[in-house]
């Protein structure tokens, strides 16, 4: 037997390795499936530049499992955690492994906006529930996906608020923007500009640094005769922002405001005094008040020691909203159509980030809160300084003339007072 | 009409003149012998016919067609090859490969993605005949790598003469080969038809000298002494750079 | 006018910081004739060495001292393990180098987890300088310097000592300084640990403007190859303006070609590639 | 004989993976392999047979995955959408040669890297043509001769035709005169224009050969995943597939197939049991260095003649024994 292998001319060995090597780990796959525990897949990015949301996100699903003792509806939960790595090739295969191999009920994450939109058609095809925290606004609006449901915020959903607060409650008028120059930052700035203006403040310049840009003091020299800068960063580039707009001297000196995750408790717990004063809008910080995010800080402080931020919460909220709509069926999940009705009809009333529903499209309504970083207790907070209750990813405009607009972009409403 | 005429050759490299003012007359079906010491520029020289090297200003006349601006690759087709002093074949292919190689360097085939080389029976019979030529027919499928450094000298020649070129450049074709091997070398030399004009270089006299009718003798980048044998080796100047003054 | 005065020194400081980053590329490339690519990678752990030094409540300065040591053993153990037997083997290099920054960065993350860390500058170098009503960074303008005397620093070691006598024979032609006694082979091994050494030191020196996060090192890597590219192989004076000048390519190329923000680098360096291979100052073609 | 059986069982088990796989997830890893096999067969027109490493190939890739989802969604059928991408493709790789072919070694490795990163930038930038990084979806993959190829199971076959192919016309390149000319360019170059060879001409072409199957691949990838974004612009997925072909072992045939195979799988299947998965490539990687600089597959069959010749003469040391 072992003669015939070396009887072999060479480039034929290579094949018969080559197929072997392909084969070997595919004999690996098939384990029996017992239908019986509710499986959740939590599609997160562990390495690379993410990892920080990423991890949190692990944790926050983790502690709303923990909560309920990995039991819903009677069933045992198991919790599937896949790794992106940032890459939405890999998400779309991560995507495939789950309901394929793993045949999870549902999908918790992704986390960037290119993963779900990787994924988008996939989970149409299949029928997946995908509750994702990626803020892309057409994924709720114009193009709206049957099985994708959003319980964080679109990307201006927040700072739509954010808008009104800088030009009515604070009667800034000269503002600059600078953020990510992906779609996440454009969107944020899109909303802010658009309620701004129309509320009487004028964006006079819109910074645009890549997302990989090594550090920012080319455009924090171009800040200047303004009363206000709105940053829009995702990840950790708030922290890089925040800290070398200090460096320049310009914190005090003209106020800082922030979207949804430029101040997030995940950057702010490494960060010092540089934060003090940046004012941001989010639909969550761990300084909410109420006893359902007070036990759910405390529970995060307890088992990880952190304050969770925007992506703990979001999938600590989705993992909730999963669990209504899985008792609302009755613990069956066979019939994602059904389940998927359940979700987008879930009302919760008493989340950390106080009371949630769904719009038609599948995107949250909920409260929007202006927050302001404070020191307490030797921790950086968001201490939430104004709210606006039931906020709609459409503002206060109508919602089917705002779908019959572009969607924002870069571009978007067009800035008219650019260079004024 | 001459086979290689070249007038008022000059090159420097960083300043430093190494070919100086060089004319050369060499007819057809001539053997040219250009001799000189370790550093007289007969290797740039080379390289310059060849065109591997720009020169600075001169005329190259190739049977009377200029190539001073022809680029390297198309020279070969114009009837002009060479060999290297440091062997520069392909060490991993057979020696059948290595003549083969040449051969489809001149045929319109050599841009075919299509068929397998190995099966084109005219270059590999071409090649073959060759081999023959030189008398290796017998190590054919053998590896460049696997033969002795005089064996991959007169491959280095085969490959040159498988092209069935006007002109040869030979750059130092005896140098560390053992008196049986340069035999074989001058036999297979002798055997290159008539009408085949050859130049040789060498840093040695001795070896290479039955071989020319006439003799060049380059030191420091300058053409010094040209005549036949005899009036070469008399040449005073000759004596001065050979015998060390 | 002020935005030009704030640009131009802008620039300086972040040539002083790209010096950080590249010196030590540079000499590895120069010398050894290998493209480390897992020199963002150790620029990266350096920068988390000071991290760890720093929580543990050791000076600044002492911090970047111990992160230069540690990455000077690191670069010798992965000299003298594996770039060793690959001398000449550009392939495999690639693909060591690239295996070891994945290495690295997995560790990174695993040990100081995804959370991007800041690096606080010395007490007294904080704050900010006022000249003529424009306001800078102090700690900046100490780069600048740190990087002048690390590149004197250097030049001196090349120029005046025995050991850069030993550096400059062997990258002028390694075969001869074979030839004349000089142990090529243990001077790689301090070669490649002087420029691990440095890009930990770097590392640490830019923490307080860059912060260290993941992904650091991917940002890092394509500017130090570019200014290699731009100064020319193993120069150090070209390392050095290659640093200045990419640093006011950038920051003015950012902030007057807004659209062009992706490739005011990768532009320059193709052009410089496509014609004059040898960089501003290499003396050979790559 | 054997070997006609073998090769014949090894495509038998390759056609019909679909039938003896059962799980869908597999089916599309596997086609993942193919498609990034013949991405890093293309490469190593490049790297293992003309001696030019580039770290852009994703360039050229993705010019093919955006030319084709351009046009598919400006309305533009299948067919045209595939002959555009291949024509840009083209069109790409020779800039891409004109530029490159100036400079070798490192130089040559750094000015593709300068190319990828500038279409990658312009991918990111143009929002207006590219949708920046939300990218492009396009909605179906296509169907000819009438065959919906919808379900992992005939993409698969698909995939696996286009695999073969590659195959057959990368083994018939390597022996062809040209492949044998260009090879000739990788270890003399000097020499081979002196014989007359256009030794950049002989590269340029390599250039296009490559690039045209890198476009084979970007398409594939394209119908595959039905997404594109900036990146599979990125350098990461450039140093990925140089990863895989040197990986697997330049030059050969089956090396790049291997390569694939391992991070691939690495990558996507592995990084669900190992949280540690890029930690555990790039011990491989180093791994491979140490224990086989030369590949993957030139490594093994190096080590099996080893083992074979040492078994040899330990029979033969019996055999005198025993006489």
């Amino acid at each position: 037997m072992l003669l015939f292998l070396f009887k072999m001319k060479i480039p034929l060995f290579c094949l018969a390795l080559c197929s072997v090597l392909v084969s070997s780990f595919l004999v690996v796959a098939a384990y029996a499936q017992d239908a019986d525990p509710i499986r959740i897949g939590l599609m997160t990015v562990k390495t690379g530049p993410l990892a920080t949301g990423g991890i949190q996100m692990e944790q926050g699903l983790d502690i709303y499992l923990r909560s309920v003792s990995y039991t819903i509806a009677g069933r045992p939960v198991e919790m599937i955690v896949a790794d992106t790595g940032g890459s939405p090739a890999v998400a779309r295969t991560k995507a495939q492994e789950l309901v394929e191999r793993d045949g999870v009920d549902a999908i918790i994450g992704p986390l960037a906006a290119f993963e779900a939109l990787a994924i988008n058609s996939y989970i149409a095809q299949v029928g997946i529930p995908t509750l994702s925290i990626a803020a892309a606004e057409d994924m709720t609006q114009r193009t709206p996906n049957p099985y994708f449901i959003r319980v964080s915020s679109s990307s201006a959903q927040a700072s739509h608020p954010m808008g009104h607060y800088a030009a009515v409650d604070r009667e800034f008028r000269r503002a600059v923007t600078i953020a990510d120059d992906i779609a996440y930052g454009q969107e944020m700035v899109a909303g802010f500009q658009r309620v701004f203006e129309e509320n009487g403040g004028r964006v006079v310049a819109k910074l645009w640094p890549p997302l990989n840009v090594a550090e920012y003091s080319a455009y924090i020299a171009q800040i200047q005769n303004v009363d206000v800068v709105y940053m829009a960063f995702a990840g950790i580039n708030g922290l890089r922002f925040i800290r070398q707009y200090a460096e320049f001297g310009l914190q005090g000196e003209i106020p800082l405001l922030g979207g949804m995750t430029s101040a997030d408790e995940s950057i702010l717990r490494n960060m010092g005094d540089e934060a003090l004063g940046v004012i941001s809008s989010s639909f969550y910080s761990s300084e909410l008040p109420w006893p359902a995010n007070v036990d759910f800080v405390s529970r995060m402080r307890e088992v990880y020691d952190v304050n969770p931020g925007y992506y703990a919460v979001s999938a600590y909220l989705e993992a909730m909203v999963l669990h209504a709509a899985i008792d609302a069926v009755g613990g069956d999940t066979e019939d994602k159509a059904e389940l998927m009705n359940a979700l987008r009809s879930v009302e919760l009333e008493d989340s950390p980030r106080g009371y949630v529903r769904f719009d038609e499209h599948g995107n949250v309504v909920g409260n929007i809160y202006i927050f302001e970083v404070q020191q307490k207790d030797g921790r950086l907070v968001n201490t939430p300084i104004k709210t606006y209750e039931n906020v709609s990813q459409f503002w206060n405009y109508n919602s089917e003339e705002f779908l019959s607009q572009p969607v924002y972009s870069r571009n978007y409403p067009p800035a008219i007072y650019l260079g004024q | 009409m001459s086979a290689l005429e070249i007038v008022g050759l000059n090159k420097s490299f960083s300043g430093f003149r190494v070919i100086n003012d060089v004319n050369l007359f060499v007819e057809v079906g001539e053997r040219r012998l250009i001799i000189g010491p370790n550093g007289a520029g007969k290797t740039t020289l080379f390289n310059i016919i060849t065109g591997e090297i720009q020169p600075d200003a001169g005329t190259i006349l190739l049977n009377g067609q200029n190539i001073t601006n022809i680029p390297v690759q198309k020279r070969s087709h114009l009837g002009l090859t060479r060999t290297y002093q440091i062997i520069t074949l392909f060490p991993n292919d057979s020696l059948l490969k290595n003549i083969s190689l040449s051969l489809l360097a001149l045929s319109s085939l050599r841009w075919s993605p299509f068929v397998a080389l190995d099966v084109r029976n005219d270059i590999k019979l071409q090649a073959l005949e060759v081999l023959d030529q030189v008398g290796l027919k017998r190590l054919a499928d053998r590896p460049l790598n696997q033969t002795s450094y005089g064996e991959q000298r007169r491959v280095e020649i085969a490959m040159a003469l498988a092209q069935r070129p006007k002109i040869i450049l030979l750059d130092e074709p005896f140098a560390g080969l053992s008196i049986e091997e340069r035999t074989q070398i001058r036999e297979l030399l002798v055997s290159i038809p008539e009408e085949v004009t050859i130049v040789m270089i060498d840093h040695d006299m001795e070896v290479a000298l039955e071989f020319a009718e006439k003799i060049t003798v380059m030191h420091f980048g300058e053409v010094v002494v040209e005549g036949s044998r005899a009036e070469v080796v008399e040449h005073p100047k000759t004596r001065e750079i050979y015998l060390g003054e | 006018m002020t935005l030009y005065i704030i640009l131009t020194i802008n620039s300086i400081t972040m040539g002083g910081l790209l010096f950080l980053l590249s010196a030590g590329f540079s000499l590895i490339f120069g010398l050894m004739r290998i493209p480390n690519l897992a020199h963002g990678a150790l620029f990266m752990l350096g920068a988390y060495f000071g991290v760890t030094f720093l929580r543990m409540e050791v000076n600044f300065w002492i911090a970047v001292i111990f992160s230069g040591v540690a990455l000077a053993i690191i670069g010798g153990v992965i000299e003298r393990l594996l770039l060793r037997r690959l001398a000449g083997q550009e392939l495999a290099q690639v693909l060591v180098t690239l295996g070891l920054a994945f290495i690295i960065a997995d560790v990174c993350l695993l040990i100081w987890t995804g959370d991007p860390i800041p690096l606080n500058a010395p007490e007294s170098l904080r704050g900010v300088e006022r000249f003529f009503g424009i306001v800078f960074p102090r700690y900046r303008l100490a780069v600048v310097v740190i990087a002048l005397i690390l590149a004197i620093g250097l030049w001196f070691l090349l120029e005046r000592t025995r050991l850069g006598a030993m550096i400059r024979a062997s990258v002028d032609d390694p075969e001869m300084a074979r030839v004349t006694g000089i142990r090529v082979s243990r001077l790689f091994t301090i070669v490649f640990a002087l420029g691990a050494a440095l890009a930990g030191v770097g590392g640490v020196l830019s923490g307080p403007i860059l912060s260290v996060y993941p992904g650091l090192d991917a940002e890092m890597l394509p500017l130090a190859l570019i200014i290699v590219i731009l100064g020319g192989a193993g120069s150090l004076p070209g390392a050095f303006l290659g640093s200045f000048v990419i640093g006011f390519i950038y920051n003015f190329g950012q902030v007057f070609f807004p659209d062009l923000a992706y490739v005011v680098l990768f532009l320059p360096m193709l052009l410089m590639l496509v014609l004059r291979p040898q960089g501003l100052f290499g003396k050979d073609p790559l | 004989m054997r070997e006609r059986c073998l090769i014949i069982v090894t495509l038998m088990s390759l056609v019909s993976l679909p039938l003896w796989m059962g799980s869908d997830y597999y089916i599309n890893i596997a086609s993942q392999i193919l498609i990034w096999a013949i991405f890093a067969l293309a490469l190593n027109v490049l790297v293992g047979w003309s001696g030019l490493v580039s770290l852009g190939h994703a360039g050229l890739f993705g010019m093919a995955c955006y030319t084709g989802a351009w046009l598919l969604e400006a309305g533009w059928g299948h067919f045209t959408a595939v002959l555009g991408a291949f024509a840009m493709t083209i069109l790409v790789s020779a800039i891409f040669g004109a530029l490159s072919l100036r400079t070798r070694g490192i130089g040559f490795i750094m000015i593709t890297l300068a190319i990828s990163q500038i279409l990658w930038g312009i991918a990111y930038r143009w929002i207006g043509l590219t949708n920046g990084d939300n990218g492009i979806i396009i909605s179906a993959r296509p169907t000819p001769f009438g065959i919906e190829m919808d379900t992992p199971g005939v993409f698969y076959i698909f995939t696996l035709i286009v695999f073969l192919l590659t195959m057959l016309i990368m083994a018939i390149f390597y022996q062809s005169p040209f492949g044998v000319s260009l090879r000739g360019t990788r270890d003399q170059s000097r020499r081979m224009s002196a014989l007359g060879f256009n030794v950049w001409l002989i590269r340029f072409f390599a250039i296009l050969f490559s690039g045209f199957f890198s476009g084979v691949a970007g398409l594939l990838f394209l119908y595959y995943h039905q997404y594109v974004s900036p990146h599979v612009l990125s350098l990461l997925n450039s140093a990925e597939v140089l990863l895989m072909v040197i990986s697997g072992g330049t030059g050969t045939l089956l090396g790049p197939v291997v390569g694939a195979g391992l991070v691939v799988v690495i990558k996507n299947v592995a990084s669900a049991y190992i949280e540690r998965w890029n930690m555990l490539l790039g011990v491989i990687f180093v791994a491979i260095v140490i224990f086989m600089p030369e590949g993957l597959v030139p490594g093994t069959q190096r080590l099996f003649r080893w083992v074979f010749s040492r078994i040899k003469s330990i029979g033969a040391a019996i055999k005198s024994e025993a006489s």
